[in-house]
């Protein structure tokens, strides 16, 4: 453990940086993306249909990542499937973390009745394939942003109540749990004041996974064409689409995916390097 | 004694948690908004039709009793009628399933190498650029869905270097004609080389896409669980008695690393059957999850609800089969 | 006569870090049963690896020579070192619940040094095993060759250990505070079965302990170290009548004795610990000048 | 006649869940861990308790300190009986009794700084001059105020013990319970903090039971000494006494496995 820990911190500072800056940039083009896209994302255009990339010959200019079969800008629908992705991303992450951290703050500190309900309901969740049960759940919600956040939320909270409890467990069996409760503290206040500071970057790490998961999620349901509505800008819809056309337009499929690509990278990277970072108990 | 009764309990227990996937599927969806009976209607179709067609289907009752009755049925095999295939429903998913399972056991088989192989390789040349270049791999590999993974491979394999077919299960021009739906054993068995190569091409790219992430996970956990183990004393102690290192590894270490490794794997193997959902709608490969798409874009009810119950049938058995395989290596329990 | 064991101004280090071991030179000869004590951090364990060639990956050789029977082993290579070292020594390790492997039997562990590094015949060494077994006080040997450590108590698997360390006759063995985890009465037993054995089959033996106590039933000369320095180099019937260290001295006056509790138990001054923390510093620069 | 004694235990026993055998049987057998346990500590006294794994030692202090409810017997606080108050009921007397852990890498919380540590449990009391109170506690244990702000991670084991003992006087409490808080020091760190430890009880007029496997540490610490075994008492009497001239061979046999630093002593030939 002690040789080599300079080269892992520089990793780590690596990574972070790294994968922050790509976030920083999705989020700057989300939040200014009517300004920064260079074309309106939902104009067609038929005579432009299938433009290649601008490096490649044939190109027009104006559309920098070439153009789909319906003669939409593809850099501008990346831009604004980002803003799309980026509030499933925070919203549905967030939510799934609150929900699924406290049942296994309970479960896993509580024991009893209270751990063996949310436990049995973790074995039943676990049961179900869980992108099939997503499709499923915005098939019945009906399409846009909240049903799909709602299915996010449902399906994943057990990531995040499996996780917790086992390291709340963990963490209520060392003695600090036993010198608080020698104090005078309540069972809810040790939770919260204890166990909880000793699991947060954990439920930190586990966050930022869950955005890129999420975005995932969304990509999923909008390339089986179930997401927010047909023509709105997606990462997922524009992959459907390219899927379809790979042979002739290979950049409707390859740039959207290398944004999907890098998103869900970056969040999952600055997770676990925002968890070696400053975790003191860890430096 | 034991282990018997151990199974036993943990039967129950799969049989509970079976119970309440069955509930809680029903419950969702017969919330569908959609109306499966209205797109099976010819124009022209009299409300009288439509009565007759509901009961047909026993939509007419509350969703208790359809579920009493519904649920009757599945203690005595009949799952009830796709709607919008019009077969029984049990058939559908036993002709679809040998697909599924062929390319799920081909994943984990490929996770298990591939990840196994990293873990040995990182640990036994741990605390070199071999090992960090093998934790960074690791780190892309589990962070990158099987989704991405697919999409990505059809790039690399399908398109820029195109090794490998990107959809279907075989090539339509192959004619053979199958007994069973296990078309790689089936074809293995008859001496079909031929087909069993082009299976292999068509199960190549979806396959690898689904090991990946687990491939990850094995050779993290592995790594990890074999570090912690060489760290122990009885490893120490069979190094001073003059093993190489890879025979320590080998011999004294692996054995009592994998059997942490092997719940979790237990768990993930599950994710990577549930991802088969998706990665066969990628590739177009002809199995249970690209039918269950379908039959969910349908509101195909019944169809829905067999393929629900039959993934978690699969779940539940692999957990059960993965417990009690590590209560029969682990001495402990096995010698109680 | 050359000696079983000579370590010449050994030094270990933290790769690219600072020194755990510092310049340690030490003697054992053959039948000989030296302890090695000091608090944690002290090098006591790590001489032991060192000469049994398991230094963790973190630390490194950086100068001297270890001669075992004449031979420098830092200079032999891996393969050919790991048999020799396999030959001559053995360890008995500090915690017996996590020394035995648990998913193999017992007998297999006693017996594979002799089958597969040195070639005996399984029934040959199998054989060996029940005598050894029996050697250190194990009823029903035969039936405890075939089960699982876990099944075993502490004590048990403890006396499995030496019996294991004893099995190739080596000429040194290196017992790393094999009594720490082992309660009071049980470390008795054992202390008592370890000088029995080591008397009858004439081991030498390297005994790292942080106990004094220890020292003086089983020991016949001791280094005292701190911080990776040998401070002391005597026999034990000089040391416990006058230590020839004030920092041993200091050591000695600290640990329990029930019947002086005055003299006793008495906190290491600070005076004392700066003196030999001075004594370390010293050392060092003298190190890095040459 | 309760002036005298703060705690009087009487018939004590207690059965646990027995995790071994269990862990997938739903109904876990019970185990018998103390077995009919009676003594009064005096108020002033320091009582040794003492004995092998398994004796039973450390769930008799975590049944004193009720963070373990009896499953029988009473367990009599000043006078009142404590055996089975709920937490609600136990918090005001919390304070008056205390406890000090084993190991302190577990039992300080990895994610607070020492001023953090300590200053809770005053905090929770009601108590005031919080900084003040948390200064006097290091000042106590011979730890520098400048600690205040440290993480456990940042202390070597003996001052992660002073810690753990700075939280339970900061409270000034009437008695304290320390569960084998030398077993993990080294020597010199071991007789440093049973020195300080000697020196609170003088100076605080504490009530200590101190509970070890080792009979050695406690001969000076210790006015009486209690010896267990399965979860029974096999002696108790007074340190001198027991050490002297001990009635029990279970006790003998233990002080005669004691290896002393010395060249003479009988029985270990």
């Amino acid at each position: 453990m002690l040789d080599g820990r300079g080269s892992i911190n520089r990793r780590v500072g690596a990574r972070l940086w790294l994968s922050g800056g790509w976030l920083l940039i999705v989020c700057l083009a989300s939040a200014f993306a009517p300004m920064i896209a260079p074309q309106d994302p939902l104009a067609q255009d038929l005579m432009s249909g299938q433009l290649p990339p601008f490096w490649v010959h044939g190109t027009e200019p104006g559309f920098w990542l070439g153009t789909d079969s319906l003669g939409r800008d593809v850099l501008s629908r990346i831009i604004w499937g980002g803003r799309i992705a980026l509030q499933v991303a925070l919203i549905a992450g967030t939510l799934t973390a609150l929900v699924g951290s406290t049942l296994g703050l309970v479960a896993g500190f509580y024991r009893g009745w209270a751990d063996r309900i949310i436990s049995r309901l973790v074995d039943i969740w676990m049961a179900f394939p869980p992108v099939l049960f997503s499709i499923l759940l915005v098939a019945v919600l009906g399409t846009g942003l909240r049903s799909i956040i709602i299915a996010i939320v449902v399906i994943d909270w057990t990531r995040f109540a499996r996780v917790i409890r086992a390291e709340a467990m963990n963490q209520g069996a060392m003695d600090y749990v036993a010198a608080a409760q020698v104090a005078g503290f309540s069972r809810q206040r040790t939770m919260l004041t204890e166990i909880l500071p000793n699991v947060l970057p954990t439920i930190v790490a586990l966050l930022s996974l869950e955005m890129g998961i999420a975005i995932i999620v969304e990509a999923i349901l909008s390339f089986v064409n179930l997401s927010i509505s047909t023509d709105a800008p997606t990462w997922g819809g524009m992959i459907a689409e390219g899927r379809t056309t790979i042979y002739q337009a290979w950049w409707v499929l390859v740039f959207p995916l290398i944004a999907l690509f890098l998103t869900v990278l970056s969040f999952s990277q600055f997770g676990e390097g925002l968890k070696d970072r400053f975790d003191p108990v860890l430096r | 004694m034991d282990l018997l009764a151990r199974f036993l309990i943990r039967l129950f227990s799969t049989a509970i948690t079976l119970f309440g996937v069955a509930v809680i599927v029903f419950t969702v969806v017969r919330v569908v908004p959609g109306n499966p009976i209205a797109m099976m209607l010819p124009p022209g179709a009299t409300p009288a039709d439509i009565v007759r067609l509901k009961a047909l289907y026993g939509l007419d009752k509350s969703i208790p009793q359809q579920f009493v009755i519904w649920f009757w049925g599945v203690l005595h095999g009949d799952f009830g009628t796709s709607i919008s295939l019009r077969q029984p429903v049990l058939g559908l998913v036993l002709g679809r399933l040998p697909a599924t399972l062929e390319l799920a056991t081909m994943a984990l088989v490929m996770a298990i190498l591939i990840g196994g192989a990293s873990a040995l390789t990182a640990v036994r040349f741990r605390g070199t650029q071999i090992e960090t270049g093998i934790d960074v791999a690791n780190g892309a590999a589990l962070s990158i869905p099987d989704f991405l993974w697919g999409l990505l491979l059809i790039i690399f394999f399908g398109v820029l270097i195109p090794l490998f077919s990107i959809s279907g299960r075989i090539s339509p021009d192959l004619q053979l004609n199958f007994e069973t739906q296990f078309y790689l054993i089936e074809s293995i068995v008859r001496l079909r080389f031929d087909v069993t190569a082009n299976l292999l091409a068509h199960m190549f790219m979806p396959a690898l896409a689904l090991a990946l992430p687990l491939a990850a996970i094995i050779g993290q956990l592995l790594k990890q669980s074999l570090k912690e183990t060489m760290e122990l004393d009885y490893v120490t102690l069979a190094r001073t008695k003059g093993y190489s290192e890879t025979r320590v590894i080998l011999r004294e270490a692996l054995r009592n690393a994998i059997l942490p490794t092997l719940t979790l794997t237990g768990v993930q193997f599950t994710f990577l059957i549930g991802g088969t959902v998706i990665v066969e709608r990628l590739f177009s490969y002809e199995g249970l999850g690209n039918m269950a798409i379908d039959a969910v874009v349908n509101r195909d009810l019944p169809l829905i609800q067999g393929i629900v119950i039959c993934f978690a049938v699969i779940f539940t058995a692999v957990n059960l089969v993965v417990d009690l395989t590590y209560a029969a290596l682990n001495p402990r329990l096995r010698h109680a | 006569m050359t000696a079983l064991l000579e370590i010449e101004n050994l030094s270990v280090a933290l790769k690219n870090g600072p020194r755990l071991l510092r310049s340690v030179s030490l003697r054992l000869d053959r039948g000989e049963v030296r302890g090695l004590v000091g608090e944690s951090g002290a090098g006591k364990s790590m001489i032991g690896k060192a000469v049994l060639g398991i230094l963790p990956r973190s630390a490194e050789v950086v100068e001297g020579r270890i001669l075992l029977e004449g031979t420098d082993i830092l200079t032999l290579p891996p393969a050919e070192r790991r048999r020799r070292i396999g030959r001559i020594a053995a360890l008995i390790p500090q915690d017996p619940l996590t020394a035995l492997n648990p998913s193999h039997r017992i007998g297999p562990q006693i017996t594979d040094r002799l089958v597969d590094i040195l070639g005996w015949k399984r029934e040959k060494a199998e054989a060996r095993a029940l005598e050894l077994l029996a050697e250190v006080n194990i009823s029903a040997p035969a039936r405890v060759m075939r089960n699982y450590p876990h099944e075993l108590s502490g004590g048990m698997r403890q006396r499995i250990l030496i019996a294991s360390a004893f099995a190739a006759e080596p000429a040194l063995i290196i017992a790393d505070e094999p009594t720490t985890a082992l309660d009071v009465t049980v470390q008795k037993q054992i202390l008592k079965i370890i000088a029995g054995m080591q008397a009858r089959h004439g081991t030498a033996l390297l005994f790292v302990t942080h106990d004094l106590g220890v020292v003086s039933k089983v020991c016949q000369s001791l280094s005292v170290l701190y911080a990776g320095k040998v401070l002391e180099d005597t026999q034990v019937a000089d040391f416990f009548r006058a230590p020839g260290h004030a920092y041993s001295a200091a050591l000695l006056a600290a640990t329990p004795k029930y019947t002086d509790p005055e003299g006793s138990l008495m906190p290491v001054g600070p005076e004392v610990l700066a003196a030999v923390q001075a004594e370390v510093d010293a050392a060092d620069r003298e190190w890095r000048h040459v | 006649m309760s002036e005298q004694s703060l705690f009087r235990v009487e018939d004590l026993r207690l059965s646990l869940p027995d995790l071994v055998g269990k862990s997938f049987v739903g109904l876990a057998a019970r185990i018998e861990i103390l077995r009919g346990i009676s003594f009064t500590i005096q108020r002033g006294k320091v009582l040794g308790i003492v004995g092998g794994s398994g004796s039973g030692k450390s769930t008799l202090a975590r049944a004193l300190v009720r963070l373990l409810e009896p499953t029988s017997g009473r367990i009599v606080f000043d006078g009142q009986d404590i055996s089975h108050l709920d937490e609600q009921a136990l918090r005001p007397l919390r304070r008056r009794f205390q406890m000090i852990f084993q190991d302190p890498m577990s039992s300080l919380n990895p994610r607070r700084r020492v001023k953090g540590i300590i200053a809770a449990p005053l905090r929770l009391h009601g108590l005031t001059g919080i900084d003040r109170r948390v200064d006097e506690a290091l000042d106590h244990v011979g730890l520098p105020r400048g600690f205040r702000n440290r993480y456990p991670h940042e202390l070597s084991g003996g001052q992660r013990q002073r810690v753990g003992i700075a939280r339970a006087i900061a409270l000034r409490p009437e008695f304290i319970l320390a569960d084998e808080i030398v077993s993990g020091l080294d020597v010199s760190s071991q007789a440093q903090v049973l020195r300080l430890l000697e020196g609170l009880v003088a100076e605080l007029g504490l009530t200590l039971a101190f509970i070890s496997h080792d009979l050695s540490v406690i001969r000076r610490l210790c006015d009486d000494v209690m010896v267990l075994r399965a979860g029974q008492i096999v002696e108790m009497a007074p340190s001198a006494e027991i050490f002297a001239a001990p009635r029990h061979s279970y006790t003998r046999g233990l002080l005669d496995a004691i290896p002393l630093p010395t060249l003479d002593q009988p029985g270990w030939n």
